[in-house]
């Protein structure tokens, strides 16, 4: 992991996302947000443990995991504008950006609707033979979707190479992964299933991309799946109509206090060597590319109904054909 | 005596009366305690009835309408809440396999007094994952009810009614109503499910509508009046049972009908009130052809233009039934 | 040439001749390996492509289906069997949620070219979870396509054109037919996606059937014959997208329309062949009602003198078609 | 547990399901078949340990839970001969029986329908402060399915007195539990949900009922939900598709080698001292009790079709009026 990289990739993230948080209020967005504000060294570490060609799944907090992976920030943006220069052309939002050429396969509005379409990339991968490996973030919420479980025991059997991603902020929505989950740790759960599991620090970058690179080279060995908790915490409600009533304000200034950006910024410093102007000039280019995001996708079209209704369906080899022209 | 309240708060009130008056009534669901819900419907029933009562569940739709069903078989008569009416693709198999045909599958032995209820439609920017208006699929399983309540009075008279009933009740509410205000009587007038309502009455044409539709359809008719058009506004309120005898009386005096749906029209549900009409003795007393004006035949969008182009609005309600009316 | 072959034959050599011509078609599904399938189809395939391509999975239909759908989008053709089309139900999200719409939702930057197979109907005595027919569901769903593939040739061709459709094609084969022989050319002769067959040309009335019911409704229009009454039969083989032009001309022609399902009456797919017709300019042709014959508004039951009762059977047809012509 | 009761109780179900396939084979019963000859032992140990009240969810392999629990033989064959007699009229069969009154919730058709409502029962005991306690079963393929997951999450979460018996009988229709589950016991799944989890011989009556008085002891007492899991067989194949091309002929012969009933038939002789006229008296008496069944079966009235119809709804308290009755 390119160390300068991955503090860039945070910014991006954190910026990205306070941008979001702005437009919203200022009402030039509309629908829901599901922010990533103080999560942002899992998708930065994990996905840097990928290489070309490999994919992810996201869940609907993707803007981090849409970024780590490589998606192009005005297009995100756009997407979020509901223009149609964006990702998904106005008709996905934040809920389902993807950027599939590069291997995400997007983000998803459904809980644990992710895992089993992440085992499936994942064995695609091994029946096309290629070294590909599959990353499914999810939630910690997720756990407790059977479509979770299914994921988890069909990849465990055929040995896939996917990494299953727990990005654990101790909460979803309202409930306590504590309360919910009666064990110590979600990383628990992967022996029932008969594989390993780990939890790292989710704020610290290194831990999270160490420990998703062993993961990934299990997978890519042939090795078969990982399951790997991060621990990790929301700064912002859920979503808008968070009142934050499930957790005490005492908690939320903790781990604010734990910011993984500042974190790396320390480790950066101190172990690196980097200075502070250069750290600043990191945050400064991220700046101008965040303004640059927004102007892309303020300037982008409104998507056409026509094209909308035209693009329910891929184009197939034949289509039906008028009664006069049929034998 | 009337007063003001939302959608929300009727759902809420009549929750509220349902487990004062019946310890057997619970509600469960994900978030429905110290978050409220997620919009809110819950707020703060969990501090007047308790956390045994108002029940915070892991996500698992599948799992808690599973156990709503075995604890409607053993004597409860649980509220689950489904999040976004989206999410019973989760639960589909207790829906339907389990909830709707229990009854009739154990010979008459046990009763399912289950209701789900879940918020559907779009217009709020939510997208194709969290707008889906999918009354149809549930008004052809054989078993169940399903209830579509278009305002504050109905949403607390309906989840009453179905909270009385021994069968699986499906109520469908709207997201787009939920904080939308209502003259409300002081107590809920207790309904029966499968009585609908004609909503305004009218003698040109005849317009049968569900949920937001139903006010989107009663604007309408205020702006044909004005055209000089006379427009009938039926709500079923109930679409299983469906209050047949009411559309076709209707019908019969009009002799024209506009059918209003949010969903999709492909395999809708206005496609069995169409053909009800259609089969039916008054096929004879239509002047004109039955006109559906549905969502159209796509995911909901995120865009809000999109969005809101993808379902009827009150400008596509006066349009479709003015050309109906000038028609033949 | 022609030959003879089994339903559940002509499946499995489709699938056979996929996926030897195209090896990134696969097959998976409970029990699809070395037991053959529930009924028989895959039989001998995994001996033929290995374990590899045919895969047995555990049970598990949400993750299955999900699989499938996230080895579409990566570059494979995979098929799904699920065992027992009830079973959808607990794979609705990824069918419904994710696979129909992920083409849309991405703005087109993604493609699903997955075929999910799935057994419908009743009759063998398999009761209310294991015997429904669902199409109406599917139908409904923007993003999706369904076939119904009615006799052997199409069992073939359909699945055949299914997997050369860039989309999700749900393919609802039915129970009764598996073991059924059928006259079958040579080779699979190519097939479109929506468009439907004059199964059997007449004058008098129109009969629009799906499945099993298109071969009773066969049946039935000799018998009529005998009557003096020419039925004409009309399969639309896929139901989405529907061949509505096939439909119009038909009832254009004849006058009188019947449209047979197996599944429960409410809310089912010929709702909206009857809604289509009713609205369209043909609706000036009818000389009588639209007349809908389909399964009653019940799950299926156990006992076989119920279960029989339950669907419609080829006297009942007989019965509906002569009491239509015989009307106005 | 009264041994003499439990060696009844086996035969029962060993000849009722004998004779279920003797009137298959002449073609007097239709529709599907699964037979649990050589499970035995799973259902009457466990039902054993239930006191009145108690509560089970079943399996499309249910007749010996069924019949464990106490139901009525004339009742049960009447129904699988889709008689207006049978538990449910003719509308249910062998899928669907169910005897509500004592507390058998039913049958289940589809795999891990049962576990959710199990649950759900469960929590209807706690919420009606009765000490009623559900047993769940559930073969080992029903873990492969998200239902059974979600159920036993929400009942580990709300610690409910449920007990999940998983009839580890090796197969799920074909596919092999060992190969599909990569864990050494189903039990050591019971972790990752915080519970305790069990395996025991499934073929041993006293071991059976042992386990589960255990487990039902704690749910009673409020200490929440047990897994358990019972090592069995099922001598026949899956369903009457079946040709057993899964397994191999030895292993069924083995397993059948170690019949549970005559292994119970030796304790009770050598242990406990009954003679063989005692142990040849009692399964007289159920050959008799299983003749009476299938007369009382096959003597029942056809179902009409106008009570099925009247038979979807239960009755309301108030129905829709006629139009000219409204206000
Ligand atoms: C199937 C489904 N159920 C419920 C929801 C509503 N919902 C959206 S996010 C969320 C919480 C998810 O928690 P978690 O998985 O921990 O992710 P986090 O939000 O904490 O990132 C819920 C309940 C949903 N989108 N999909
Ligand atoms: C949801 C669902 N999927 C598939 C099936 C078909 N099916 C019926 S029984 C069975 C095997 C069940 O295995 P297990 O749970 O081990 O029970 P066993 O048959 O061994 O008693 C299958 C696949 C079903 N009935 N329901
Ligand atoms: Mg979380
Ligand atoms: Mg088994």
């Amino acid at each position: 992991m390119d160390a300068m990289d991955a503090y860039r990739t945070m910014w991006r993230i954190r910026l990205f996302e306070e941008a979001v948080e702005d437009l919203y209020g200022r009402g030039m967005m509309h629908g829901t947000m599901h922010l990533s504000i103080g999560q942002e060294a899992v998708p930065t570490g994990a996905c840097a443990a990928l290489k070309d060609g490999d994919q992810i799944t996201s869940t609907h907090r993707g803007h981090g995991h849409c970024i780590a992976k490589g998606a192009d920030l005005g297009r995100s943006m756009a997407e979020l504008l509901a223009r149609d220069n964006g990702y998904c052309r106005g008709r996905g939002g934040s809920m389902h950006i993807a950027d599939v050429a590069t291997g995400n396969l997007g983000a998803n509005g459904i809980v644990a609707g992710g895992p089993p379409i992440a085992a499936g990339a994942a064995l695609s991968n091994k029946l096309r033979g290629t070294d590909q490996v599959c990353l499914c973030f999810h939630g910690d919420g997720a756990v407790g979707e059977g479509a979770w479980h299914e994921a988890m025991t069909l990849a465990s059997m055929w040995n896939l190479p996917v990494v299953f991603i727990c990005e654990n902020n101790k909460y979803g929505m309202s409930m306590s992964s504590e309360k919910a989950f009666k064990v110590e740790h979600m990383s628990d759960k992967a022996a029932g299933y008969g594989i390993p599991g780990e939890t790292v620090d989710g704020n610290d970058v290194e831990a999270v991309h160490e420990a998703v690179a062993r993961a990934v080279a299990r997978a890519r060995a042939g090795e078969g799946p990982t399951f790997i908790e991060a621990l990790t915490y929301r700064w912002r409600g859920h979503s808008k109509s968070d009142k934050n009533l499930y957790r005490t304000k005492e908690e939320i200034a903790q781990w604010r206090a734990d910011d993984p950006i500042a974190a790396f910024a320390a480790v950066l410093h101190d172990r690196e060597e980097v200075t502070q102007e250069q750290l600043n000039a990191v945050q400064d280019e991220v700046r101008t590319e965040i303004r640059e995001a927004v102007r892309f996708g303020t300037q982008g079209e409104e998507p056409t109904v026509e094209a909308m209704m035209a693009g329910i369906y891929a184009p197939s080899p034949v289509d039906p054909r008028p009664l006069e022209a049929r034998a | 005596m009337s007063r003001t309240m939302t959608y929300a708060e009727a759902v809420r009130e009549a929750m509220a009366t349902a487990m004062t008056n019946d310890e057997r009534v619970f509600l469960m669901g994900e978030d429905v305690g110290v978050y409220g819900g997620a919009f809110g419907v819950s707020n703060d029933l969990y501090e007047r009835f308790g956390t045994d009562r108002v029940r915070d569940t892991t996500i698992s739709e599948l799992g808690i309408v599973g156990m709503g069903v075995g604890a409607a078989l053993t004597g409860m008569r649980p509220i689950v809440e489904i999040q976004f009416s989206d999410f019973l693709c989760q639960a589909m198999d207790q829906v339907v396999n389990q909830a709707a045909k229990l009854h009739f599958m154990v010979g008459g032995q046990a009763e399912v007094p289950l209701v789900i209820r879940a918020p559907g439609g779009s217009g709020t920017g939510a997208a194709a994952q969290h707008s889906q208006s999918l009354e149809a699929w549930f008004a052809h399983v054989p078993g169940l009810k399903v209830v579509m309540p278009s305002n504050a009075t109905d949403a607390g008279s309906l989840l009453l009614a179905a909270l009385d009933d021994p069968n699986p009740v499906l109520v469908l509410e709207h997201k787009l109503l939920y904080k939308q205000s209502f003259e409300v009587p002081d107590e809920f007038p207790s309904a029966r499910l499968g009585e609908g309502r004609i909503e305004r009455e009218g003698s040109d044409l005849t317009i049968v509508a569900t949920s937001v539709e139903v006010q989107r359809s009663v604007q309408a008719a205020e702006q044909l009046a004005e055209q000089g058009i006379s427009a009938e506004v039926i709500d079923p309120r109930t679409i299983k049972p469906l209050d047949v005898p009411l559309i076709l009386q209707s019908v019969a005096r009009t002799g024209r009908v506009l059918l209003v749906q949010e969903a999709p029209k492909f395999a809708g549900f206005m496609a069995e009130v169409a053909a009800t009409i259609a089969e039916s003795e008054v096929f004879g007393d239509l002047q004109a052809p039955i006109r559906r004006l549905c969502g159209l035949d796509t995911p909901i969008p995120y865009s809000p233009t999109l969005e809101k182009a993808s379902v009827p609005q009150v400008d596509d309600i006066v349009r479709e039934a003015a050309a109906l009316v000038g028609e033949w």
